[in-house]
């Protein structure tokens, strides 16, 4: 397992993922981090108030999700599974459109995929794998793998869960990526649960090892240490740009929280599990590294904490602004082109709304 | 075991369809439940809550996610003499296994001219309702009905729910077993002996003169509550309760029009190309004579199910149903 | 290239589909071929018949052997900016795809609010009649009629294979492209310049006055027999090709309807929650008053596709759609 | 590779698949082979002749069949492909029934499962993987895994061909049976061929090695050695049988044919090519090993070409005599317990083939 920053913070050097990162870099990230995680747990706090229908906490993936993030360049091109909060962050997606999915106003989230080169969420489990190869293939037809032209080089980042290995679509998925050597890296949060399930329960060998089977190389990263992600992550995304094909890496980290708010999981495992986890919290652990540096000065907490509140207050009054869709909004963007039949009964239900405004 | 539930207090659904399940594993050792999270967890809805603890996990099975490997295993498991009952977790995740459920289960039977059998019942959380996000809200019974082989059935109450999921167990036909699952929470008495109804026979809930009023599953509920309205305007609804979308008992429901020349459909899924499309298909056909006014379909609309805030005024409510009995009414 | 084909001779619909493919990836660089066999082979069916060879292997993809694959990598490419063409090589292997077909291709542009485009034609040779073995004379249709942001065609002629599979490619929307393979090698003139009549328009191909016949596909060579037959007992067929299944030209039906008084409809797909009924379900509420019969579903039975060598009985022959017109009459 | 049998014949030993065996097996597995071609080049002639609509040859492949059917047990249990006329052999089930299938008279051939221990014919790509691990997951509940008596632990063997190990399906199949230990042998036969693709196009590793990736070993053989696949195939189903859990075969083969008696491989493959592999013929290769070992007498040859003509005659009259289904038996055994609307249907359709009598 490639571990750059260890459980007390210490860094490490690691032969095939050399790192050289400056202090403000770090820093940077430990705002994502920070950034990330209030995020979460201001959406959480949103959805016990009954503002949200649904969420799906990302703590303890932070670290996986803005390793990941940090290492794509705007080219780049990711398909997110339904917890990428952080790699969203990342694609300077504002939250809100997130919450947007979560408060039932919207399918899936209203960001522009093309603006932030980002697909929608894809709850799913496993079809945005073989979205993400289709893409790649778009990519090598352009001309943009291997060219040499760094700012136009394309990689595509396919993110999953241990769950979606199982799936026949993760596993197509790789096939076509290695048939056609195509500038995918598949980034596998394995966060040890699928819902109540444990990852044993789809695997016997370690979930990275699947990728040599199907011929490309797979690594295992710790995902509660941010470096690394960004380390391993830049290299898979490099070897993909530059024609040398897929990667699997899987990021080994831990759902710190149920799988989503109508979840519980006491049910399904220990909180003993759940500590010995939270010793492995990537928040703390760059934190600790920074402080053994001397870089955590108290203006720079200070400014975090008044951004993550800042943050915090936005969304809670975002959320609550939010907009009541309207219902003749489902007849929108059924088609391109609008058929008969649907101009007609989007006009009985305009009718049916209308004849209730009149007798309330 | 927790047969203390069965007693003549109100049970919700999912109690009704726990016991279900319970007893079926109770009365057949080649009973197997097979799912994702269907063990420990006991289900997101908790319906095989308590079943692996008490039957153990090779017969309650956490299975790897992935649908068509559960859908395809529980064929392999039916050859081998077992009845498997699966559990597809929402209904918007059994389309990874259609491909086994239609050229497979489906067909099984008829390719080994009846030396294969395939007693293998799914189980779907099905319909909207609920406030859920993308891929929770599917009423995909049509795709199911429309291939020949399987069976579709879909229970209203408690009672229902317990006794159709014991026959549908018992079935040595494939039954694709759609719970209503806003009804999941409603309670209701249950006869834990009684004598079922036929699993495929359509019930009268209600008699009525003017109009025959038909739902199943999510839509009975709001049937009946709009047949009370409607009483209160002086109109006698007949409301019938299919139960089984395939086979649907024609006979019944063309009697009732019959009776009362006018028919009205109520069902989450899309209008075109749907159940309610079939129904009045044949009712037109064989009750040609006695209709006074087309039939009328009140369903989801044909788009996408949208986003949960604007559902109840997707769904077919009860203001719809009261509605599209007027127009009936006002040919 | 084969441009000498495009001339004023007949020629079979697989030759007027290899024109279209050829013209649409000569008109836009971002069309793209993509199934399995379609390369050095062709296609079973050599629909694809020296695409490769002419445009190259990176826009006529040999694919590996999956069709969640196919259709999943095809919402990529669509994504960024292509236009994918799938070939799925026979209707009974459409089934691994039904996925990505209704979960994510039918659904990405109303998710994205109008955002994404999926300008996807899956291209599915499909029904009977052909000797064939087991999946390969399958009728779909009504799977993916009954998903909303789908279009579904299914053209009956040289001439509208041709214009059809240029429109579909062309389309924004994505629309699953049912070639007849039972017509293959039936051959046509066509106006390769032709102005094209609208993708989802019905054509009425036959006036008459006492029965409308409506089929699509492979059924229309069937109704047109029939109607000539029937002329010589002295009845007026109006014959009406659907050509597209969704959306469906309800308004040419029932314009028909309204005049003739009476429907009868031929389609391989099963009857149960297929496509007849649908259109029965319609022109019963749109054409009440005009009915003088019941509308009648000529149609595949509601069994599993038979063995090759009872086809011919299980289909719906020009014998059964000369029944159901009597029957029709006999009201 | 694994190899028993040279290209010329000359026994090899192997360390892990050691195999013993008489002279009397050693010519019974050479009349097997050439019965089995036998009935492949009749069915061949009776398409030609209009007899069979449509015919799948297994020649080239008759090696890797007859191996592993004869490495079977009579408990274990087989699902095949549209190919798999050795096995089937092996597994006496009369060609005629196989033929039936191919002629149009049936759907899936009409032997029954249970009598052979082995499934009808699976036309759909990769769909019997999966019943093999549910039939599997049956065995393992019903005791017969590792419970020591050799004559009730039973394994199941799953076929399919290279192209394949592209569905979803097969590699769920491979989670289901690592994930639960099942008592699998995957058999690839990897002829070289997806109809015109090329196994290249579906693996750009050797496709043993996708075995790894999952968790269980793989092993490729000589396919068009008859010992070593029986040797390997052995070993495996021992194992299987005996709770070590699944392993997958890669039989190297050819497919000496076109695809089905539809297709024209000319379009996509060179003469070369096919010469090449016909140097390579399992049945020759099994000559010239009895051949030296003076066990091919003109009594054996006679009897076995005398059995081989019988088998021919037999199958063209068998062939020629199947009585047409009747229409009518499309309604049976659609259900258990027949419908309402299919029995009316059913009347329909015999009112109206009746109807059609009394006018002929
Ligand atoms: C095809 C499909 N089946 C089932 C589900 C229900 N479901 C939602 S999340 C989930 C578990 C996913 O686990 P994993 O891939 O590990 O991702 P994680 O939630 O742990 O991030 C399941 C079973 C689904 N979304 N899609
Ligand atoms: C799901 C599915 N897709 C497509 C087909 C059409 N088809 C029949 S055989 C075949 C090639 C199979 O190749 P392989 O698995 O290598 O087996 P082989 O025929 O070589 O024995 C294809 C594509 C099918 N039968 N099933
Ligand atoms: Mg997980
Ligand atoms: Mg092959």
């Amino acid at each position: 397992m490639i571990q750059l920053l260890d459980a007390d913070g210490v860094r490490r050097d690691h032969p095939d993922y050399p790192l050289s990162i400056s202090d403000g870099e770090l820093r940077e990230l430990y705002r994502d981090l920070v950034l990330v995680r209030r995020i979460d747990t201001e959406a959480t706090a949103l959805q016990r108030q009954g503002e949200l229908g649904l969420w799906a906490s990302l703590a303890g993936q932070e670290g996986a999700q803005i390793g990941a993030g940090r290492a794509l360049r705007s080219q780049d091109y990711v398909f997110p599974t339904y917890r990428e909060h952080g790699v969203a962050w990342c694609r300077d997606i504002d939250p809100v459109h997130i919450l947007e999915l979560f408060r039932g106003v919207s399918l899936a989230g209203g960001w522009d995929p093309s603006a932030h080169n980002m697909n929608l969420y894809t709850l799913v489990i496993g079809s945005q794998t073989l979205h993400s190869v289709g893409f790649a293939m778009g990519v090598v037809r352009d001309g943009m793998v291997g060219s040499g032209d760094t700012a136009a080089d394309t990689a595509v980042l396919a993110c999953f869960g241990d769950g979606a290995t199982s799936q026949g679509d993760t596993n197509e998925a790789f096939v076509w990526a290695a048939a056609s050597n195509l500038p995918v890296v598949f980034f596998c949060q394995n966060n040890q649960w699928a819902i109540s399930e444990p990852v044993e329960k789809q695997s016997r060998v370690p979930l990275y090892q699947r990728a040599a089977g199907f011929g490309f190389p797979g690594v295992r990263v710790d995902g509660n240490d941010v470096l690394a992600c960004l380390a391993v992550t830049r290299r898979a995304l490099d070897d993909a740009r530059s024609g040398q094909g897929p990667t699997l890496i899987e990021a080994y980290t831990y759902r710190m929280e149920a799988h989503t708010t109508s979840d519980d999981p006491t049910r399904y495992r220990n909180a003993d599990e759940v500590a010995r986890w939270a010793a492995r919290d990537p928040i703390d652990r760059l934190r600790k590294h920074l402080d053994s540096r001397g870089l955590l000065d108290a203006r720079f907490l200070d400014s975090v904490g008044e951004q993550s509140e800042q943050l915090a207050v936005r969304l809670r009054a975002a959320t609550r602004a939010m907009p009541e869709p309207d219902p003749l909004s489902a007849f929108d963007h059924v088609y391109a082109e609008q058929t008969a039949e649907l101009a007609q009964q989007r006009g009985q239900m305009r009718e049916f709304l209308d004849s209730l405004e009149e007798v309330g | 075991m927790a047969a203390h539930i069965r007693g003549p207090e109100p049970v919700s659904m999912v109690q009704a369809l726990n016991e279900a399940l319970r007893s079926s594993l109770e009365d057949d050792p080649k009973v197997l439940l097979m799912g994702e999270d269907i063990g420990a967890l006991g289900g997101v809805f908790r319906v095989t809550a308590g079943l692996a603890k008490d039957f153990g996990e090779a017969r309650v099975v956490d299975t790897p996610l992935g649908e068509a490997g559960i859908i395809g295993a529980a064929v392999g498991l039916a050859m081998r003499g077992y009845r498997p009952v699966c559990e597809i977790q929402f209904d918007g995740f059994v389309f990874p296994a259609v491909d086994q459920l239609v050229t497979q289960v489906a067909k099984l039977r008829n390719r080994s001219r009846g030396l294969l059998s395939m007693p293998i019942t799914v189980r779907i959380p099905f319909g909207g309702g609920i406030g859920a996000i993308e891929h929770h809200s599917e009423s995909p019974e049509a795709y199911f009905a429309h291939t020949p082989g399987l069976k579709v059935v879909a229970p209203s109450t408690p009672a229902d729910a317990f006794a159709m999921l014991r026959q549908a167990i018992a079935s040595d036909d494939p039954v694709i077993f759609l719970e209503p699952k806003r009804r999941y929470w409603d309670k209701g008495v249950v006869d834990w002996t009684a004598l079922a109804a036929p699993l495929h026979a359509a019930a009268v809930l209600v008699t009525g003169s003017d109009v025959t009023l038909v739902g199943y599953g999510p839509t009975v509920r709001t049937c009946l509550d709009a047949s009370v309205v409607a009483a209160q305007e002086g109109r006698s609804v007949e409301v019938i309760d299919l139960r089984s979308i395939s086979p649907l008992d024609t006979s019944t429901v063309v009697e009732s029009v019959r009776r009362t020349g006018r028919l009205v459909i109520a069902t989450e899924a899309h209008a075109s190309f749907g159940p309610a499309s079939e129904l009045a298909a044949r009712v037109q056909e064989q009750a040609f004579y006695s209709l006074e006014a087309p039939v009328l379909r009140v369903t989801g609309y044909d788009t996408p199910y949208p986003p949960s805030r604007i559902e109840e005024d997707w769904l077919p409510n009860m203001d719809r149903i009261l509605d599209a009995i007027d127009r009936s009414l006002a040919y």
